[in-house]
């Protein structure tokens, strides 16, 4: 490795710890009017996984490329991703980036590199890879991509393909495991038998890096150090994360089959309240500033979705149900 | 009060009560009991044949198909019809090619939560049942009644082909029955679910019960129309297809399919093809549009056919 | 004298030569010039352009999607259509919703050397236009000829939808021309590839060879047999479809595909529906079994249509 | 481990030595077969692969399952495979296994616990998977299962999925890897990118056995070892062999791509050769008798062809064309 690696700072810390706060008033915001009857469609929420997702998001540059999965909200704001597209596209605005063709989780923009993931898990994988390739055809240097998956995407066939596919063309990918311990209701044990899910790294010959999930320290270096050997030229870097998710998989979900023990293992601490209790343990902020940080975000969140909420829904006689971007390839179907 | 999903459920508690052959694979149906449900409690009443699988559907069909070959019964879980495609390959080049290959059957079934629901999305509201039907080797059924779920399900596991069982999410909690039959008619009958004599609507799936509020609106024009639910798209039953458009003179095709091929392309092929004269007029259908299922709620109730348009085009066609 | 496969091979070196978007991945296409020699030669005259992958048909196509984001226009090569099953996920899921979903198209093209030859059994003679048509969001080809093999691939590789090439196998080293076009029909209109009278045969790829024989077998009986050449499934062109029909009043589809839906279901269904008033008789359709295919050259030429059993139910039609 | 192993003995290996020999002899007459123009179908040989793929097959027992792929003409003839059936298959008689229907390397008898492989590699993986898990079920006990792949064919989704479900449940599956360096004409320099593909063995939880594809001895010990380990509830065991075809990919492949430093490798020796020198170095047999039972293996396949050769091709007119085993299903379709 050529450069040498910044040490995270406290501002750093601080910036990260902003958007896990904003990312868990905004998923708070969603579960509330998810539970009122206001979502279109599910919602799936990545509390307890905002260090790990934030630290993968925040760390990557302008150019660099972005496949975030379900539990990344606070992935997506900090690598661009707002409240307001975000609201817009749950309560089903005509305004959100996906017009309600798609939407929630399935977001994006990938123009700006922020890709738009599609519901079969481990597919993101191949595709950013498949992105790296092309810049480096293009002769663009120095891009990372990132990609999130759980653990039970680990056991996907597209996730061996793609990074396996990635490794030998050593791209600058760096694909991130959050293990929640929990695939939907499917425990570890029902979904893998390695020793640790890192373990997969040297079978495919790619950087293997661990975090402690409930950390943001350890997160945002960890991120930091695999996104520098993939833009150094180390090629893809597993990272592995060990964390639970702190809500059910998804909100219609009671998250009833809980192990108690995992809930007070080290996994099961909240990574918000041990970053808010780092920062003033530091001494640098007090508790009230925390606070007036979080009174501000709700504030914000709170204002956006009632202005998200006047806006138009998308309007079926307007669309134009158009799947080929190409005109005259659009059949009219006589009575469909 | 029984659902179309408890009726699913019981058939599968009935199915693995009576043979020992039969065991259940697939994401999250163990003590979870299903994403949907449809296997609620079955972990703890059959201990060991109730398992959770990891999040890989090529190795669930394929597990399926090699328990098979070793006579047993699986029946396996898709979360949605449309991570199907991910175990594909199994069920179309493997299970569907076996029989033909090696004389060995290949008795799975793979339910497939299919079709679309308000907010489902482009990812878990597919219907695939044309796909499935096109390849040689499966048997495609659609059961679009609470009878039909649970008599249909029990036929399947009880057969030796592959079997991939679409069962449509929009009736799981819709569709209620009193009690569930003991006799219905076998896989590969078409039922006539409603009797007319304007008309006759092909339909299948949840598509079953907008085609007959269709018709029921047309009643108040005076128009009788006949409502043929296939039950099985594959073997499709041409006969009383026929025997219905002889009677009718007339036919509408209505699938919540995409409109290029399908089950409606087929129907009306083999009508024009084998009953090319009892047709008074040029037949119809009604598709979803061809573009992925849209998430938001307005965009899919105008995507997919519904009583309306599919009323509408009943008009049409009574008035050519 | 150039082939049908040669043509392919021409038509990727000139994207290759023209555009510096342009890219190929896939099995063996590299230094060794892929299965059947399509790339041959292209590694080494474009170095870096022209890439082997690992055996991971899904990653092929996820990663020929996440280049396309970019801006690329990569070209991808099935080994043979039968193992796009393995990267089919991809291609219905995420290729063919990109641009519905998001906006931005997704310009990448699937080779898939498709069909039936002698010998070639179950897993290596599948055509699966059918397959992609019925999913929104793709452009399916089905090239028959030398220019189109070339023409097409080339207007392929340009728009910016997602294509499945589905390039005949048979064709191969069969099908021979002197020079190829410049200019072509485009993507989206059939051709009228032979005029005639009494009746109109709609066939493609490989089909339409044996469907001019059956014309030509039919020149002797007095008849003159119109036949039109898809070109490409989907789009389909229904008008010129529709117009031979009006001049004829007799339609036979004929396809090598597996007979329950597929594209004769398709262009039957859409010529009873919308020029039901054309049809003088019954239209008729010829397919291959509805078994896998099998291996065995003397099964396989039974399993196939081919210019006699074509001939044999145009006689039918025309006798109705 | 609870009960020993055994050490492959004298006769154990003279065994597995005349098991390869009938079927390099038998593939040579398959390739003359090719060059005649005799063959229905495309020819893939195993030439180099005997040593492994024997020893799959024979340390296997009734009862058990084996699940070949392509390069298992050995490894098929010592599960119980015939010489007959096999050129039935290639020349296209009625009277094969596969009537004509599929052949060549996709034929199997499943109910005898020969599987027919479908062409779409790792496939079976799962599917050997699932018929253990069946066993199980039924209550039997001490069966095993084995398939083999090529270094290709790990690169599959199907082998990640397939090894990752079995080693969840500790299933009684042997995956043998025959890495052989090419896949078609890719190296393996373009299909993974870790230093063994024995690292992947930690990766699933599995077992790990690495054996050297060019010895006999060494095959047969590395096999009976995997077979005992995950016969005794050990849970799935990967071996990995290295080793080298001596052949194109198929009989129409030149194999011009092969470097000529790998074919000068340790890996590039002939087994057969190797196997043939061990036993005349040990005395146990003269280069004679070795050279006799050649003759005799070569008699018996000529003949065989013979005979095949006048059996007839099956007849369309007979095939009662059926996809489905249930009658009822069975579809009239017009004019096709
Ligand atoms: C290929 C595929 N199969 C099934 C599903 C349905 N599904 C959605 S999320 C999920 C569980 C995912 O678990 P994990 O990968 O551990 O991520 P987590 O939800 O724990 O963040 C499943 C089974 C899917 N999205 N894709
Ligand atoms: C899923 C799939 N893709 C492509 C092919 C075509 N194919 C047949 S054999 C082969 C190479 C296999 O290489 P390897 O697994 O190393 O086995 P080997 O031939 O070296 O024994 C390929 C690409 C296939 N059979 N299956
Ligand atoms: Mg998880
Ligand atoms: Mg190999």
């Amino acid at each position: 490795m050529s450069k040498k690696i910044a040490p995270v700072t406290q501002s750093d810390f601080i910036k990260a710890y902003r958007v896990m706060l904003t990312s868990r008033v905004l998923e708070e915001k969603l579960a509330g009017l998810y539970r009122a009857g206001m979502i279109k469609g599910g919602v799936f929420l990545g509390r307890g996984q905002e260090a790990l997702s934030v630290s993968v998001g925040i760390q990557l540059r302008r150019g660099d490329i972005f496949a975030p999965l379900i539990r990344d909200q606070g992935g997506r704001l900090a690598f661009g991703d707002t409240v307001l597209d975000t609201l817009r596209t749950y309560l089903g605005s005509q305004l959100g980036s996906m017009r309600g063709r798609d939407g929630n989780i399935h977001r994006g923009r990938p123009r700006d590199g922020y890709y738009a993931m599609i519901s079969h898990l481990g597919a993101m994988i191949p595709t950013v890879a498949g992105a790296l390739l092309a810049r480096r055809l293009k002769g663009e240097q120095g891009a990372v991509g990132a990609t999130c998956i759980g653990d039970g995407g680990t056991s996907t066939g597209a996730f061996h393909e793609g990074l396996n596919a990635a490794a030998v063309d050593r791209l600058p990918l760096v694909v991130v495991v959050a293990n929640n311990r929990y695939a939907y209701s499917t425990p570890n044990s029902r979904q893998y038998a390695c020793t640790d899910l890192l373990d997969k790294a040297a079978g495919y010959g790619v950087g293997a890096h661990k975090a402690d999930g409930t950390s943001l320290l350890d997160c945002l270096q960890t991120l930091r150090h695999a996104i520098h050997a993939a833009r150094e030229g180390g090629g893809p870097q597993l990272v592995v994360a060990d964390l639970l998710r702190l809500v059910g998989h998804g909100e219609h979900d009671d998250f009833a089959y809980l192990d108690p023990e995992l809930k007070k293992s080290a996994f099961g601490s909240d990574c918000v309240l041990l970053a808010e209790k780092h920062i003033i343990d530091e001494g640098w902020h007090t508790a009230d500033e925390v606070a007036s940080w979080r009174r501000e975000t709700e504030a914000e969140v709170n204002a956006t979705a009632d202005r998200v909420r006047r806006e138009p829904s998308p309007d079926p006689s307007e669309d134009d149900w158009a799947a080929l971007s190409r005109p005259e390839y659009r059949e009219q179907y006589s009575a469909s | 009060m029984i659902t179309y999903l408890e009726a699913i459920r019981l058939a599968q508690q009935k199915a693995l009560a009576t043979d020992p052959r039969v065991f259940l694979y697939g994401q999250d149906i163990g003590s979870f009991g299903g994403a949907f449900k449809a296997t609620k409690n079955l972990a703890a009443e059959f201990p060991g044949r109730v398992l959770d699988s990891p999040l890989s559907e090529d190795a669930i069909v394929g597990m399926a198909i090699g328990a098979a070959i070793e006579g047993a019964r699986p029946i396996v879980e898709m979360q949605f019809a449309d991570f199907s495609t991910c175990g594909l390959n199994q069920i179309v080049n493997h299970a569907a090619t076996l029989f033909y290959r090696t004389s060995v059957p290949c008795p799975i079934v793979v339910r497939l939560p299919s079709g679309g629901t308000s907010g489902g999305g482009p990812f878990h509201s597919q219907n695939l049942e044309a796909i499935y039907a096109h390849w040689p080797g499966l048997v495609v059924v659609t059961p679009a009644t609470v009878e039909d779920a649970y008599t249909m399900l029990l036929e399947a596991v009880n057969i030796d082909d592959p079997v991939i069982f679409c069962e449509h999410k929009f009736l799981y909690y819709h569709l209620k029955a009193d009690a569930l039959p003991e006799n219905a008619l076998p896989i590969g009958k078409a039922r006539i679910a409603r009797a007319g004599r304007d008309a006759t609507i092909v339909t299948h799936g949840a598509m079953l019960h907008e085609s007959l509020a269709a018709a029921q609106e047309l009643v108040e024009d005076g128009y009788e129309i006949e409502v043929v639910d296939l039950r099985s798209v594959k073997p499709l039953d041409t006969d009383t297809i026929l025997a219905s458009v002889a009677r009718t003179g007339r036919l509408l095709c209505v699938s919540e399919e995409w409109p290029w091929g399908g089950v409606t392309a087929e129907v009306i092929a083999r009508v024009s093809t084998e009953g090319f004269g009892l047709l008074d007029a040029a037949p119809m259908r009604v598709n979803a549009k061809d573009t992925p299922v849209p998430y938001h709620p307005d965009l899919w109730a105008a995507h997919r056919p519904t009583a309306s348009t599919i009323a509408a085009a009943a008009r049409r066609l009574l008035h050519i």
